[in-house]
């Protein structure tokens, strides 16, 4: 089982992605932007950082590294991509998830704590979570104002793509709550298939108690756990 | 040694005159000496290569011989002033490379590239050292933010320092802001940088060996800034038009991001032998004192420099300060390695000379020789200065006035109490630090917000804490007691989290140092900074000195700004300034003296700067220090917070609501029996202060430790659990202060001034 | 083939908030500009591209809009192509 | 008073470094559009603008270019008007 995790010049949470599926049982290993070949990977993660250096639009260069061919294909294919953070921007940019991130309301970057609610634990990257759990973490950008015009944002909510969602401490959705004015206080989507997923606040930033956060690790223990299982069967 | 071999004027270029030396800031004697050194008449390019060397900026030349009275020596120091880094020893084989650097001038013009061009340089400056730099933190000191012009250059210095930091990657983990008019024209902008490397991967900024290959990698070089070095040497004046304002840096992070990955790769292939930012005069200082370090010459032809743009002269290229430039010296035969991991990182690499034997910074331009200067006088020869001082009659005055009819507040002592806590320097600095990317690579296990920065030693349960400070007030007011309380201060920051303090250093931002009254001002800030280092044992291992920050003949407050390191060998023991557990026992360590000269109180409330300021006590300082290490390595302290701007309200405010973003805080019932009037109990700001917590369970223990230190210790309260309020006692008054209120207050003053007024 | 300088103007579709106009619009009011009733913002980028005709060098430049320069998502976009030199 | 759309651009001050430029010129070589020879990216701003000319309220946002839309010490602006509805 290995995850590779894509490493474009400006990545700036590729260590941390990996020490994430480390500690939670995986195997990863970085890939570097200008390869074409996922080669025997078993999952992709789109790190954050700035690809590229954000320049133009958050991911818009960076969709056109050229390993990015082989992440999409494997995407459609079915194949396990999360995008965190600026590689949620990525993959919106690649098409493999609908909408865009927006500027912050603030204007502002944005480097702070929040609380999500679990929506969905039948993905293979919330299997760990609850329902309704509410979970803290990090988040840390200036483009995170989720997008979507209004029939796909529709879509998104009959369908259940909605994975995460920005509540306060108690689980409620308020716009108090809401860091970057993202539409319904959405923080992270799933394409219709289920097997890519996107989102803006940092799970691999809250892996240890020592830095003030271990909701971020069942994300990678779901995708861990899910990988084993396909190896099973 | 033989030079001018061949150099002669280059056709188009002026004439060398007096009025030219001098447009150049250099002397007639300075001018002398150069003719002595050359031998002959320098031509126009060397006339710019020794302006920019010479210069306040590189040369040092008001402020070097009372440098040489700090102390730089420790065991744990590595490598003390002189680098592009200190280094020293924070164990587990790991060292950390640090400085801090001033971008005063860059900023006042323009706030956003100044700012970020200032991190660029300093992130550089580290990871030329072979470290990765691991936090930033930036100190910053504006004007007054009722002014649209100070709200403009704050916004734009914050953004500036994020937007390149964040996309570089690198952790902010603290700082801090101060507004006073002091810095009404000339704001103060200070980046620093902390670097982490196993020991032996140091490598330093030499050209070394005879025939290595000199490369000029990264960005192209360009017209930017050229002169800055001069430019940083003069003060600003109102008439500063554009045609003589030299052109502004623009910052490239992603570049940098680059440059960053591709260093560190390069110093780890074994390739290279040294290799040097392209800093302040830029190919100029770099190539001379990478060959005056090594004793050995350099010489390089400009033509083969990447340039951005048409026609730049020998003059130019050797001056241009554009950003995110390296200066390299591969070893002879491995260039085609070293391009090879340029190339991965998309960089563009150029050979544009090599090392030679001759001891001379030789420059071609198309094989003609433009300049040919013995290199260590070059860089080491720079005359220097100890200028007369004398106190100012101005700040004389002002400190020795009565304040005396100041103590009692206008409207009562609870409208002074949130008049203090809402001003915009003791408010928290969220609205600043939260536009710093502070958790990016996951080792900050403390973000800004409490006394000090604390950052994760990767794959080790060690941390390195890290503090700015500098009340500009107190260095005013007094500049020798100021200098010792900012190194107290930020020592005593760093203690508060656990950590042991190493070693700082510092960023000297003062006026004009032909001024008797600054010279004053320096002179006393070197002595008492000297002082309070050896006392503290936290030596000086490099810096920064920024002078004629002024504008129209008005100088801004001295502000020598210590950045200290400390050391923390077990995570499991840091300490967190908020109040934790209802019933906790909260203790002052120190003595309430109530000193309100410099306060914040007199400023906030009577809109006032005078009187003597806190006085160091340096014996009881450290036996505080001591003591709060042996309370956090005893796991006796729920929490430990110092108290400085704004006095006890603020510390007691600030333990008691924490972080902006836990909820409601917690209330706290305290009781002081000192016989001060409410005002300087409350506001003053004596030193030697810190406010902790502790279980019912722990108290004896806490006091037994207080008392083998000698250190005054006073049971003053309890915690009093969430929602509830800060309630005071004094002798004669009693406050209520809803925790609602505090933290609208708090945290509501520096949003609410940026966000109405826009 | 000669040098064109081809202006590309890519602006927020029309009905996506635009909190970069917004914010604008308001420093503007509080500096007593009462008489600008709405500001969106935009980016301008200009390209130096060598082609036979202005038709081509814009022709091919709207090519790069579609792949590149702005995201259909989100943004609308504009293309004009002179002769460079020729002023704009 | 009539209704005005007025277009502001915004670019970087000729020799100053344009980060953003060079990054979209490199994309757009690896996409093989290997005709461009430079890339300069900067702000497009529409202001909607009562005013009694068009000369008017091209002015009125001279003045505001001058104060807040445009950085003097970096930025070069060029404003247009026309009547709202007009196109451009
Ligand atoms: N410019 C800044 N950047 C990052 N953090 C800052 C900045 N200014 C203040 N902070 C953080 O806010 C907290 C309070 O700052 P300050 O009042 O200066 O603390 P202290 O008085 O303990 O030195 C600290 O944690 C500090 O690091
Ligand atoms: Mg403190």
């Amino acid at each position: 089982m290995n995850v590779a995790v894509i490493t474009f010049p400006g990545s700036n949470c590729d260590q941390d992605c990996v020490r994430s599926v480390e500690l939670a049982g995986g195997s990863a290993r970085y890939v570097w932007h200008r390869e074409v070949s996922l080669g025997d990977s078993d999952a992709v993660i789109v790190p954050g950082g700035f690809a590229h250096g954000d320049y133009l639009r958050p991911g818009a260069i960076a969709r056109f590294s050229p390993i990015m061919d082989a992440v999409i294909d494997f995407g459609r294919g079915g194949g396990l991509v999360v995008g965190i953070c600026n590689g949620f921007q990525v993959l919106c940019e690649a098409g493999l998830l609908p909408g865009a991130l927006l500027r912050n309301r603030s204007l502002r970057f944005q480097s702070h704590d929040c609380f999500m609610r679990v929506e969905r634990s039948d993905t293979p990257y919330t299997g760990d979570y609850r329902v309704g759990q509410v979970i803290g973490m990090p988040l840390s950008h200036a483009d995170g104002n989720y997008y979507a015009d209004p029939d796909t944002l529709a879509a998104l909510e009959a369908e259940g793509r909605v994975v995460f969602r920005y509540c306060d401490a108690d689980g409620a959705v308020t716009q108090d709550a809401n860091p970057n004015g993202s539409l319904n206080n959405i923080a992270g989507i799933a394409n219709a298939r289920g097997n890519v997923l996107g989102m803006m606040p940092h799970p691999d930033r809250a892996i240890e108690a020592v830095l003030g956060s271990l909701d971020g690790l069942p994300l990678f223990t779901s995708l861990v756990g899910a990988l084993a299982r396909a190896e099973v069967a | 040694m033989s030079t001018g071999n061949g150099v002669a004027p280059r056709p188009g270029d002026p004439p060398i005159t007096p009025e030219l030396v001098d447009e150049h800031g250099l002397s007639p004697d300075e001018f002398a000496q150069i003719q002595r050194i050359l031998g002959r008449d320098p031509t126009f390019t060397e006339l710019g290569v020794f302006s920019a060397m010479w210069s306040e900026h590189c040369g040092y030349k008001n402020s070097k011989r009372l440098l040489r009275l700090l102390p730089t020596q420790a065991p744990w120091v590595i490598q003390g002033p002189g680098e592009n880094a200190g280094v020293i020893d924070v164990g587990e084989g790991y060292a950390l490379a640090f400085k801090i650097e001033s971008h005063n001038h860059p900023s006042a013009v323009e706030p956003y590239q100044g700012a970020a061009t200032g991190i660029g340089g300093i992130l550089r400056d580290v990871f030329t050292m072979g470290a990765r730099p691991v936090a930033t933190l930036n100190s910053l000191h504006f004007g007054d933010l009722d002014r649209p012009r100070v709200r403009y250059l704050f916004g734009g210095v914050v953004k500036g320092i994020g937007d390149y930091g964040n996309c570089v990657g690198i952790p902010s983990t603290g700082g801090e802001v101060y507004f006073d008019r002091g810095y009404e024209e000339n704001p103060i902008v200070n980046a620093m940088c902390l670097g982490l490397m196993r020991t032996e991967d140091l490598i330093r900024g030499t050209a070394e060996g005879v025939g290595n290959t000199l490369m000029a990698v990264g960005a192209r070089t360009g017209r930017d800034g050229i002169h800055g070095a001069t430019f940083a040497s003069e003060e600003l004046s109102e008439g500063d038009d554009e045609a003589s304002r030299p052109q502004v840096q623009v910052g490239d992070p992603f570049t940098e991001k680059l440059l960053l990955e591709a260093s560190l790769e390069l110093i780890a292939s074994g390739h290279i032998v040294g290799i040097q930012d392209m800093g302040a005069a830029g190919l100029t200082s770099s190539g001379s004192e990478m060959a005056g370090r090594s004793g050995t010459g350099v010489e390089m032809d400009v033509a083969l420099v990447p340039v951005r743009e048409d026609g730049m002269t020998p003059y130019e290229i050797l001056l241009s300060e554009s950003q995110e430039r390296m200066l390299v010296v591969a070893a002879a035969g491995r260039e085609d390695a070293v391009r090879e991991i340029l190339e991965k990182w998309e960089l563009e690499a150029a050979t544009i000379g090599s090392v030679t034997a001759s001891g001379t910074f030789r420059v071609l331009e198309d094989g003609v020789v433009v300049a040919d200067i013995p290199a260590l006088p070059l860089t080491e020869g720079c005359p220097t200065y100890e200028r007369p001082g004398e106190e100012g009659d101005e700040v004389c005055a002002l400190r020795t006035m009565d304040i005396s009819s100041h103590v009692e507040p206008p409207a009562g002592l609870r409208d002074a109490f949130l008049r203090v806590v809402g001003s915009p320097n003791v408010a928290s600095k969220q609205w600043v630090y939260e536009q710093y990317d502070t958790t990016v690579r996951a080792n900050s296990i403390e973000r800004p917000g409490g006394d000090a920065g604390v950052i994760r030693i990767p794959g080790t349960n060690r941390g390195v804490a890290a503090s700015t400070d500098c009340n500009g007030r107190h260095t005013y007011l007094n500049p020798r007691a100021g200098a010792m309380g900012a190194v107290a201060e930020a020592a005593r920051n760093v203690a508060c989290t656990g950590a042991v303090p190493m070693a700082i250093t510092n960023c000297l931002n003062f006026g004009s140092p032909l001024k008797t009254h600054i010279m004053h001002q320096f002179r006393e800030t070197v002595l008492g900074m000297r002082d309070a280092c050896a006392y503290l044992e936290t030596p000086v291992t490099g810096g920064n000195v920024s002078f004629y920050n002024e504008t129209d003949g008005k100088a801004v407050y001295p502000t020598p700004v210590i950045g200290m390191i400390g050391v923390i060998g077990d995570l499991d023991t840091i300490v967190r300034h908020a109040f934790r557990d209802t019933g906790d026992v909260i203790f002052l360590l120190g003595t309430n003296t109530g000193e309100l000269g410099g306060s914040e109180y007199l400023y906030a409330v009577h809109d006032l700067v005078a009187g003597e300021p806190p006085g160091v006590d340096l014996a009881a300082e450290r036996a505080l220090q001591r003591c709060i290490l042996a309370m956090a390595a005893a796991r006796v302290l729920r929490s430990a917070h110092d108290v400085a701007s704004g006095g006890l309200a603020a510390t007691l405010t600030e333990s008691c609501l924490g972080g902006p973003r836990n909820g409601g805080g917690v209330g706290a019932a305290v009781r002081f029996e000192d016989a001060l009037p409410d005002t300087a109990l409350l506001f003053g700001e004596d030193q030697g202060r810190v406010v902790v917590s502790c279980a019912p369970g722990a108290v004896e223990q806490l006091q037994r430790l207080a008392a083998d230190y000698g250190v005054p210790c006073t049971r003053i309260g309890t915690v009093t659990g969430a929602g509830s309020a800060l309630r005071i006692e004094t002798v004669s008054s009693a406050l209520r202060l809803e925790l609602d209120v505090l933290r609208e207050r708090y945290f509501g003053a520096i949003p609410g001034i940026m966000n109405e007024a826009g | 083939m000669s040098r064109f300088t081809v202006e590309v103007l890519v602006t927020p579709r029309p009905g996506l908030l635009d909190p970069q106009g917004k914010a604008i619009h308001h420093a503007l009011s509080s500096l007593g500009y009462d008489a600008v009733d709405d500001v969106r913002v935009g980016k301008a980028i200009y390209l130096e591209v060598s082609a036979a005709t202005s038709q081509a060098a814009a022709e091919r430049v709207e090519e790069m809009c579609r792949k590149l320069l702005a995201n259909p998502v989100t943004e609308d976009f504009r293309v004009t192509a002179a002769a460079t030199g020729a002023g704009s």
